[in-house]
């Protein structure tokens, strides 16, 4: 993974704004940015940022690549459109967000143990394996992800609700033994392979 | 009213705020013959409604009454007020115009006595004041639109023309000068060129969602501001919030409302930033060292000498700047203070905000209600006017691009030229 | 009036013995009084959620949400996909709009649905239900039904992120949208058209990783719907629906406050305007049970 | 001349009848008038009421009549006469409407209607029809001179061609075009505002050149100008040495700028190596020819940064203090000539506020999509050399630091090439014509920079107005110049980028064809746009003192060689300045004389001091003050009816005779209303209400002598929106008074 990400700044040298727009999701449009500041103020989880993502856009335009993949900011992100709503300059600031977080995470180099990222790959393994969402294992898995204690711990504290869930016809414990699934898994698997291996092309992830 | 002394060598200047006066005066006095056409009852535009102008602080009227001692001594000029331009057919040096004439129910006799005013009770939006947006005031049926108007006569408003009211208004004037039999005139005018002075219009607050002017008491436009401070304003120059009337003395002003902004206009108003600065010495001029403005601002674009004024307002300690676009506005609920949220992105500060007031800095945008442009006009990205493309028709001050009342006039003079050379240039190609 | 028919795609989340699973019952009870008859896409998948972004990156989720474009556009050509879950709509719809926008990237997915034998025409439009409610038939169509009035019944609208940003429905405005209240109207209950958090963020996405950060944003949107004497909570998502019901137990836990506040969807709330049953309006899906439906429901 | 024949129409419309005894007035106007004809009108500006006096104009010999209705600034259509003397008695604004309601005030409501057509009738008796300057026959020129061969000067000469005008164009180097020719391209000018424009200038020299209808004279600058709008004689000095004549009929000063000295900005690289100036990018580009660009030691410019407001917005004192407006597009503009000719060139602008108004934000936009960077921060330290390293604070990042660039470009402003700066002019010369020899060789040294060489009284150029930018002080009346017939136009006059120049200069053409027609019909030029009145002088009488050739606002007079006075009527403006300055009051106006208004004062009645009613004048500027009067009655607030005001053109106007014969006469005191003075004045003739405050502050002595005490005279600034204000004033001033006493004078009148 990380040789990726010695590839990616031997390949771009100091232009991390380039990099940025060749590699990362709708990241062409990080120049426009004229730094008024809206999305900053439009983010109910602002205050949980190290840098605002109009700043975000300002360290990419000084190259500071380090600090910005590296940063947990845009993992804060709820996709929640605030800040595409407002933006005076009609900039993709979700996607952005949510570009940058999934370039890190492929380079190896985002947060380790950022629960958003961890729980981003559970989700997506969980949608994958069966072509849709399986929420019995997925809130499970969750809960022993770290571990079987602490595990436990969560579980117990939330089977209140589970149990509620269940009862309310909202939550299958069979599920744990498969549950929903698309029919033609092999055409949906062989869909997402080729759709991953052009984007890894693209995006010098290539094996 | 006949149309036999407008010919091809006359200029028509459609819209008399300060360029259309500017642009038929300057013409005028070369000895051309200029009619302008003006929609409302009144000269003045926009700029009569202004309290100071910066950065001198000096006041509208006075450039007012020049130009207005102008007109009544030029016979060059005619001016017809409410009236509109319906059709341009024909072509640069031979234009073939038509007018509608909006009854004004009031003839040539009225002297401004006032007796009509005192005759009639009901009340309509005093749109000198604003009165149709958040200033709510109003003003009688029967009205001066304003201390200045002009041509200084009374107006009656439609909604009365045919009630007792309106009989009552005719029944107190002694000179016969309230007729309500009035009605739409069409008239047809040739001229050689035309000069399109309508001027701008304040961007609709409304519809700048985030900052609730259609949802909070307490947020207004700056325009609405100006009549506020205005002594011969609805508040007599006190600074009252719409809110509950009480004294704002904490007042933030946000720029780039609506300006710079591809969801509503995508060019720079230009005149935002100076207005503010200026609106900041308005609470000055009202509290002293006890009123408190911020403003919340992207760039701050003080052009040219203006630049003094700007240094001047930093200067002053009742004064501060965030840069910060605001991104949203709450209300609060006891004391119905507007509450601003955002980030001053020098550093990274998060703000939350109260103030006892907020003002727009609202932007500009070609006005176009009462205006209808032949298809031939050129047009930019904003809607401003460019000119027609045969040169016979040129825009003129705010319509031609956000200017300031100055760059306005300059704007408005060089398009008299150019009205001037189109006509030139018909006599004497029929000459030749 | 004729049957309107469209494309249905209900996500994960409204599957059977899910957690919107009462969403899907409530919906079918409001269509059918409705005469809209929806088909479910045959073999449809997950959208992929805002939150697939991370391991999925962009192809992999273009390429799903076209896949379910493609199954619509082979197997009802003409009608409309139409989605009730706020995630499955606005992935779907952005997707829509990215391929249709961009070459590339339509010529890439395509290269990938191959993989299946599949191909997007870039046919097929994708909407959310409140959109065919509110276009399609209009409020006088959806007051017609109306047998049991909600009457008195004062309900806060809150819609939320993703029904509402960046799309949202046409003609509403993003900080003060108002066809929830509109809905509440013509079904005769009370709307708190001055409630303060209809737009803001449930943070949905962070629930299970960031629950402190969540449920912050969850303690603020039941609060000011109690300050408005809010009987009930009425949203169009079922993210908001799940994660502001679902954790006013935790948070009572954790803060020592007292929050019931029923949270319903607006085709619960229909369901029963329009005379079904507690049951066919899924009202026994609810974890925090509404009595005050029920009753309307029971009468 | 015909006979004289004087009448009085007295109208008793809206309410004047009703309120005030209209038999009384007419008494008046016929006793102590002394009117041969005498009418009233219950409605007298229609139709039929403005027939009657037309008709005793036109069958009856009437040649001077006085109307007394309402004011002077109504109704001017109906009441206007140009064929006869007209004054107007203000019995509505005047009286009617600002005397308190109520019989208890008809008394004094009454009087003052009466003393208000006395004044009338003794102004009209006192005034002459202006028939315009007798001398308009030698200011017939009307071709246009053009200083200046750049952008601007071009566009004026053009403009004024096109519109039917010979044109005569002056530049000093040996080619036209000025800084536009230095420039590799220009910002747009329209939509839709994306890329860098050609600047056009090879298609504009071809046709000014190919324009017959003007004359281009190059390598010449103006060796002297002399004469007045209509009649201006020019000396061209060509580089040669030869010298040639033209008259013209007015002129443009389009002299433009010049960049401000990077030398003075060494901490900004200033004359260090691969440290530019915009116009040394300029010359950069020209030489790329739209390849890739390269620095003068022939390295190609990979990467480059410009630092915005270098040595502009310097509130230090050291440098400029004004931005220049338009070196944001500009380096906006210059950036895009890199990236077009290669995009991966890293291109910098360091802002502190971007200032790129209207549709410049489209052209900030397409920088942006080409990939330009935009910083905002404040540079600290630039070093040139090999590799260039420019420090700054980044304010949005919040941290000292650096980048490091092949190239960098200073920002810098536009400095006016305005010429001489009068004050520092009229200090030198008046030293010099004290014989100062120092002062004279300075003197001799300062004209080297002069663009106009004016032989005038004042000076050789026209005044400047902020920061050596020959500007007008009027927001609404940027082409007010104090130069009657000279139009500075382009970045001479303000800073500015080359869109608003080009229609500044098209501005200041029509401005130029304005003053040649004014002049040839003897008309004055504005404010007073159109009057036909001039001033004329009983030389006879006249001492020689100077004051009216000093105080002239206009430079309008000079001095012969016996040290007379010499008007230029076409330069003046008829503001009447050097009325109120002559202590001897030999200047008079046909319609505006020390008789006209003094003739008023004396023929107000004057009660004695038993009568427990004082009288007070006042001297109202017409452009503001009596608006505001007049405006106060608009809206019904009232004053004291013990006063008696007559409009006058400029407060610089008031002669102290009108002073002291009122408190002679037994007025108990004379208030003077003005405009702003200062630095912010708001006086349209300059220093008309300064002047007044000056000589006032004079007086104090007679008043002495006369045994008057000075709060008997009071001079205010009023502005056109002070209605409520001025009643205050007024009603103040005569509670004051009431406690002073009645003045000492009474009863010896």
């Amino acid at each position: 993974m990380s040789n990726a990400n010695q590839q990616a700044v031997a390949r771009y040298k100091n232009n991390f704004l380039k990099e940025v727009e060749e590699r990362v999701e709708e990241g062409h449009w990080v120049k426009m940015c004229m730094q008024c500041g809206v999305c900053a103020g439009s983010c109910p989880l602002g205050p949980a940022w190290e840098h605002t993502p109009q700043k975000i856009f300002m360290m990419i335009r000084a190259g500071k690549r380090d600090e910005v993949l590296q940063s947990d900011s845009m993992w804060m992100c709820t996709s929640c459109y605030n800040c595409i709503a407002r933006c005076p300059r009609k900039l993709p600031i979700t996607h952005i967000m949510h570009g940058l977080a999934n370039y890190a995470h492929r380079l190896g180099i985002a947060p380790k143990g950022q629960p958003t990222r961890e729980f981003a790959v559970m989700f997506w393994k969980n949608l994958t394996k069966r072509g849709r969402t399986n929420e019995l294992m997925l809130t499970l898995s969750l809960y022993f992800a770290n571990g079987i204690g602490p595990g436990i711990q969560t579980a117990m504290n939330m089977q209140k609700i589970g149990l509620g869930m269940v009862l309310a016809g909202r939550l299958n414990p069979m599920e744990i033994f498969g549950g929903h699934s698309v029919k033609d898994l092999k055409g949906f698997h062989a869909v997402l392979a080729k759709a991953k291996e052009i984007e890894d092309r693209k995006k010098g992830f290539a094996a | 009213m006949t149309a036999s002394i407008a010919t091809g060598q006359t200029i028509l200047v459609v819209g008399g705020g300060i360029s259309g006066m500017t642009a038929a005066l300057e013409a005028a006095e070369c000895g051309k013959q200029v009619i302008l056409v003006e929609k409302t009852p009144t000269l003045g535009g926009r700029t009569a409604q202004l309290y100071r102008y910066f950065p001198k602080m000096c006041h509208p009227t006075c450039g007012l009454e020049i130009n207005l001692k102008r007109i009544k001594g030029n016979p060059n000029v005619r001016v017809m007020t409410m009236t509109e331009v319906t059709a341009v057919a024909g072509s640069r040096g031979n234009y073939a115009v038509t007018l509608k004439v909006a009854p004004r129910y009031v003839n040539e006799n009225c002297t401004a006595c006032g007796d009509c005013g005192k005759a009639v009770t009901s009340e309509v939006a005093d749109t000198y004041n604003y009165g149709d947006g958040k200033t709510g005031a109003k003003v009688k049926a029967a009205y001066l639109p304003h201390a200045m108007a002009y041509p200084q006569r009374y107006v009656i408003d439609p909604s009365i023309a045919g009630t007792a009211e309106g009989e009552a208004a005719k029944a107190a004037c002694k000179y016969g000068a309230v007729d309500l039999g009035m009605k739409d005139e069409n008239v047809q005018l040739n001229v050689g060129a035309v000069v399109w002075a309508t001027g701008w219009r304040p961007y609709d607050a409304n519809k700048i969602q985030p900052y609730g002017y259609d949802r909070y008491a307490n947020v207004i436009t700056s325009v609405e501001f100006e009549r506020l401070a205005d002594p011969h304003g609805p508040t007599g120059g006190k600074i009252l919030r719409p809110g509950d009337g009480k004294e704002a003395k904490d007042i933030a002003f946000i720029q780039c409302a609506g300006s710079r902004d591809e969801n509503h206009l995508r060019h720079c108003s230009r005149i935002c930033c100076m207005a503010s600065l200026k609106q900041t010495q308005y609470v000055r001029e009202a509290y002293g060292d006890a009123g408190k403005s911020t403003i919340y601002y992207i760039d701050i674009r003080a052009i040219d000498r203006f630049e003094d004024f700007y240094q001047m307002v930093q200067k002053d300690a009742t004064v501060s700047f965030v840069k910060s676009k605001v991104a949203r506005i709450a209300e609060n609920k006891e004391n119905g203070n507007p509450v601003l949220h955002g980030v001053d992105t020098e550093g990274y500060h998060r703000y939350a905000t109260e103030h006892d007031l907020v003002v727009l800095a609202v932007g500009m945008e070609p006005e176009v209600t009462g205006v209808k442009l032949p298809d031939d006009i050129v047009l930019d990205s904003s809607n401003f006017i460019e000119g027609s493309k045969d040169g016979g028709m040129i825009g003129a001050g705010a319509a031609s691009s956000p200017l300031d009342v100055n760059r306005a006039v300059q704007s408005a003079t060089a398009a008299s030229l150019k009205a001037i050379q189109v006509i030139h240039k018909t006599a004497s190609t029929e000459a030749a | 009036m004729a049957k309107k028919e469209y494309a249905f795609y209900p996500g994960c989340s409204s599957q059977a013995k899910s957690s919107a699973a009462n969403y899907l019952t409530s919906v079918t009870a409001m269509c059918d009084k409705l005469d809209i008859k929806l088909t479910e896409i045959p073999d449809w998948n997950c959208c992929g959620a805002s939150i697939g972004y991370a391991e999925g990156g962009e192809l992999p989720r273009l390429a799903i949400n076209a896949r379910n474009f493609a199954l619509a556009e082979q197997h009802l050509p003409g009608q409309d996909i139409v989605a009730t879950c706020a995630a499955c709509w606005l992935g779907a719809r952005e997707s829509k709009e990215r391929l249709d926008h961009t070459a590339q990237l339509m010529q890439e997915t395509n290269e990938a649905l191959a993989a299946a034998g599949l191909k997007y025409e870039g046919k097929v439009k994708v909407r959310h239900m409140v959109e065919v409610l509110i276009e399609d038939l209009g409020y006088d169509a959806i007051k017609a039904p109306v047998v049991k009035p909600l009457e008195g019944l004062k309900i806060a609208g809150y819609v939320g992120c993703q029904t509402n940003r960046p799309f949202g429905i046409d003609g509403e405005s993003f900080e003060n949208p108002k066809y929830l209240d509109k809905f509440i109207e013509v079904l005769g209950g009370e709307p708190l058209e001055k409630y303060e958090q209809k737009v803001a963020c449930c943070g949905g996405a962070l629930a299970f990783s960031e629950p402190e950060k969540s449920q912050k944003q969850i303690r603020d949107i039941v609060e000011s719907a109690l300050d408005h004497k809010a009987e009930l909570i009425v949203t169009p998502c079922p993210l908001c629906q799940a994660n502001v019901e679902v954790y006013q137990s935790e948070i009572n836990r954790k803060h020592g406050t007292n929050f019931a506040v029923p949270v319903v969807y607006y085709s619960q709330l229909m369901a029963v305007a329009y005379g079904s049953s507690a049951k066919d309006a899924g009202l026994n899906g609810q974890l925090i049970r509404t009595e005050a439906l029920e009753k309307i429901a029971n009468k | 001349m015909a006979d004289i024949k004087y009448a009085a129409y007295i109208c008793s419309g809206c309410g004047i009848g009703d309120k005030m005894n209209v038999a009384g007035l007419e008494k008046v106007a016929k006793t102590e008038g002394k009117m041969a004809v005498i009418k009233n009108h219950p409605f007298l500006c229609n139709a039929e009421g403005v027939q009657m006096i037309r008709d005793d104009i036109a069958n009856d010999g009437v040649t001077h009549l006085c109307i007394a209705a309402c004011s002077r600034r109504s109704k001017a259509e109906a009441f206007s006469f140009p064929t006869v003397a007209v004054s107007r008695a203000n019995l509505r604004e005047g009286v009617l409407w600002v005397v308190a309601e109520g019989a208890d005030h008809d008394e004094v409501r009454q009087e003052m209607a009466e003393d208000y057509v006395r004044m009338g009738c003794a102004e009209v008796k006192k005034m002459k029809l202006p028939e315009g300057n007798p001398n308009k026959g030698d200011a017939q020129n009307k071709r246009i001179m053009v200083v200046g061969g750049g952008m601007s000067g071009m566009t004026a000469a053009l403009a004024a061609a096109e519109a039917g005008y010979e044109a005569v164009l002056v530049e000093k180097t040996g080619a036209l075009g000025g800084f536009a020719s230095k420039l590799w391209k220009r910002v747009p000018f329209s939509s839709p505002y994306a890329e860098p424009q050609a600047t056009g200038v090879e298609e504009m020299v071809a046709k000014v050149t190919g324009n017959a209808k003007i004359k281009v004279h190059l390598n010449t600058t103006v060796a002297e100008t002399g004469g007045a709008p209509g009649r201006f004689t020019v000396k061209l000095a060509q580089e040669s040495g030869a010298v040639s004549d033209e008259t013209v009929g007015a002129i443009v000063q389009a002299s433009g700028f010049t960049p401000y000295d990077m030398a003075k900005l060494p901490e900004l690289g200033g004359g260090q190596a691969n440290v530019v100036d915009q116009a040394g990018l300029e010359a950069l580009a020209k030489t790329a020819n739209g390849g890739a660009i390269k620095r003068a030691d022939g390295k190609e410019v990979k990467s480059v940064v410009f630092v915005q407001c270098a040595g502009q917005r310097d509130e230090t004192g050291t440098h400029l203090s004004y931005c220049s407006g338009h070196c944001c597009a500009t380096s906006i503009k210059q950036a895009m000539y890199f990236k077009d000719a290669n995009p991966d060139v890293d291109t910098v602008v360091m802002y502190t506020d971007l200032r790129v108004p209207g549709m410049g934000e489209d052209f900030y936009r397409s920088a942006q999509q080409k990939g330009v960077i935009f910083t905002k921060g404040k540079a600290s330290k630039v070093s040139g050399g090999d590799s260039c390293k420019v420090d700054f604070t980044d304010l949005i990042l919040d941290e000292q630091t650096s980048i490091d660039a092949d190239l960098v470009v200073l920002a810098t402003g536009q400095v006016a090439n305005a010429g001489v700066n009068l004050d520092a002019w009229t200090e030198v010369n008046t030293a010099a014509e004290g014989g100062n020899e120092e002062a004279k060789v300075q003197r001799t040294e300062m004209k080297t920079i002069s663009v106009l060489n004016l032989n005038y009284r004042q000076g050789p150029d026209v005044p400047q107005f902020k920061h050596g930018f020959a500007d007008s002080h009027f927001i609404c009346f940027p082409y007010e110049t104090r130069r009657t017939g000279i139009y500075a136009a382009g970045p001479t006059r303000r800073p500015m980028d080359m869109l608003q120049a080009t229609e500044d200069a098209t501005g200041a053409a029509l401005k130029a064809i304005q003053a040649v027609e004014n002049a040839s019909q003897g008309r004055a030029a504005h404010p007073r746009a159109w009057d036909l009145s001039f001033p004329s002088a009983r030389l006879e009488g006249c001492t020689q003192c100077k004051r009216c050739t000093v105080e002239c606002p206009f430079g309008a007079i000079d001095e012969d060689e016996k040290r007379f006075p010499v008007f230029n009527e076409q330069r003046c403006r008829r503001c009447g300045t050097c009325m109120g300055a002559c202590p001897v009051r030999v200047i008079s106006f046909e319609n505006y004389s020390c008789d006209t208004v003094g003739m008023q004062i004396k023929a107000v009645n004057v009660p004695d001091e038993d009568e427990e009613k004082p009288r007070i004048l006042v001297l109202a500027c017409e452009n503001d003050a009596y608006p505001a009067l007049d405006m106060a009655g608009v809206q019904r607030l009232t004053y004291s009816a013990y006063v008696r005001a007559i409009p006058v053109r400029c407060l610089g106007s008031v002669n102290t005779i009108w002073i002291t014969d009122a408190l002679n006469g037994g007025y108990d005191g004379v208030m003077m209303m003005g405009c702003k003075k200062g630095d912010d004045y708001q006086c349209h003739f300059v220093k008309g209400s300064e002047m007044a405050s000056y000589r006032m502050s004079k007086i104090g002595d007679t008043l002495k002598q006369m045994g008057i005490e000075s709060e008997r005279v009071v001079t205010h600034e009023v502005a056109i929106t002070d209605n409520a204000r001025v009643a205050k004033l007024i009603d103040d001033y005569v509670a004051e008074l009431d406690k002073l006493g009645p003045s000492p004078m009474k009863g010896f009148g």
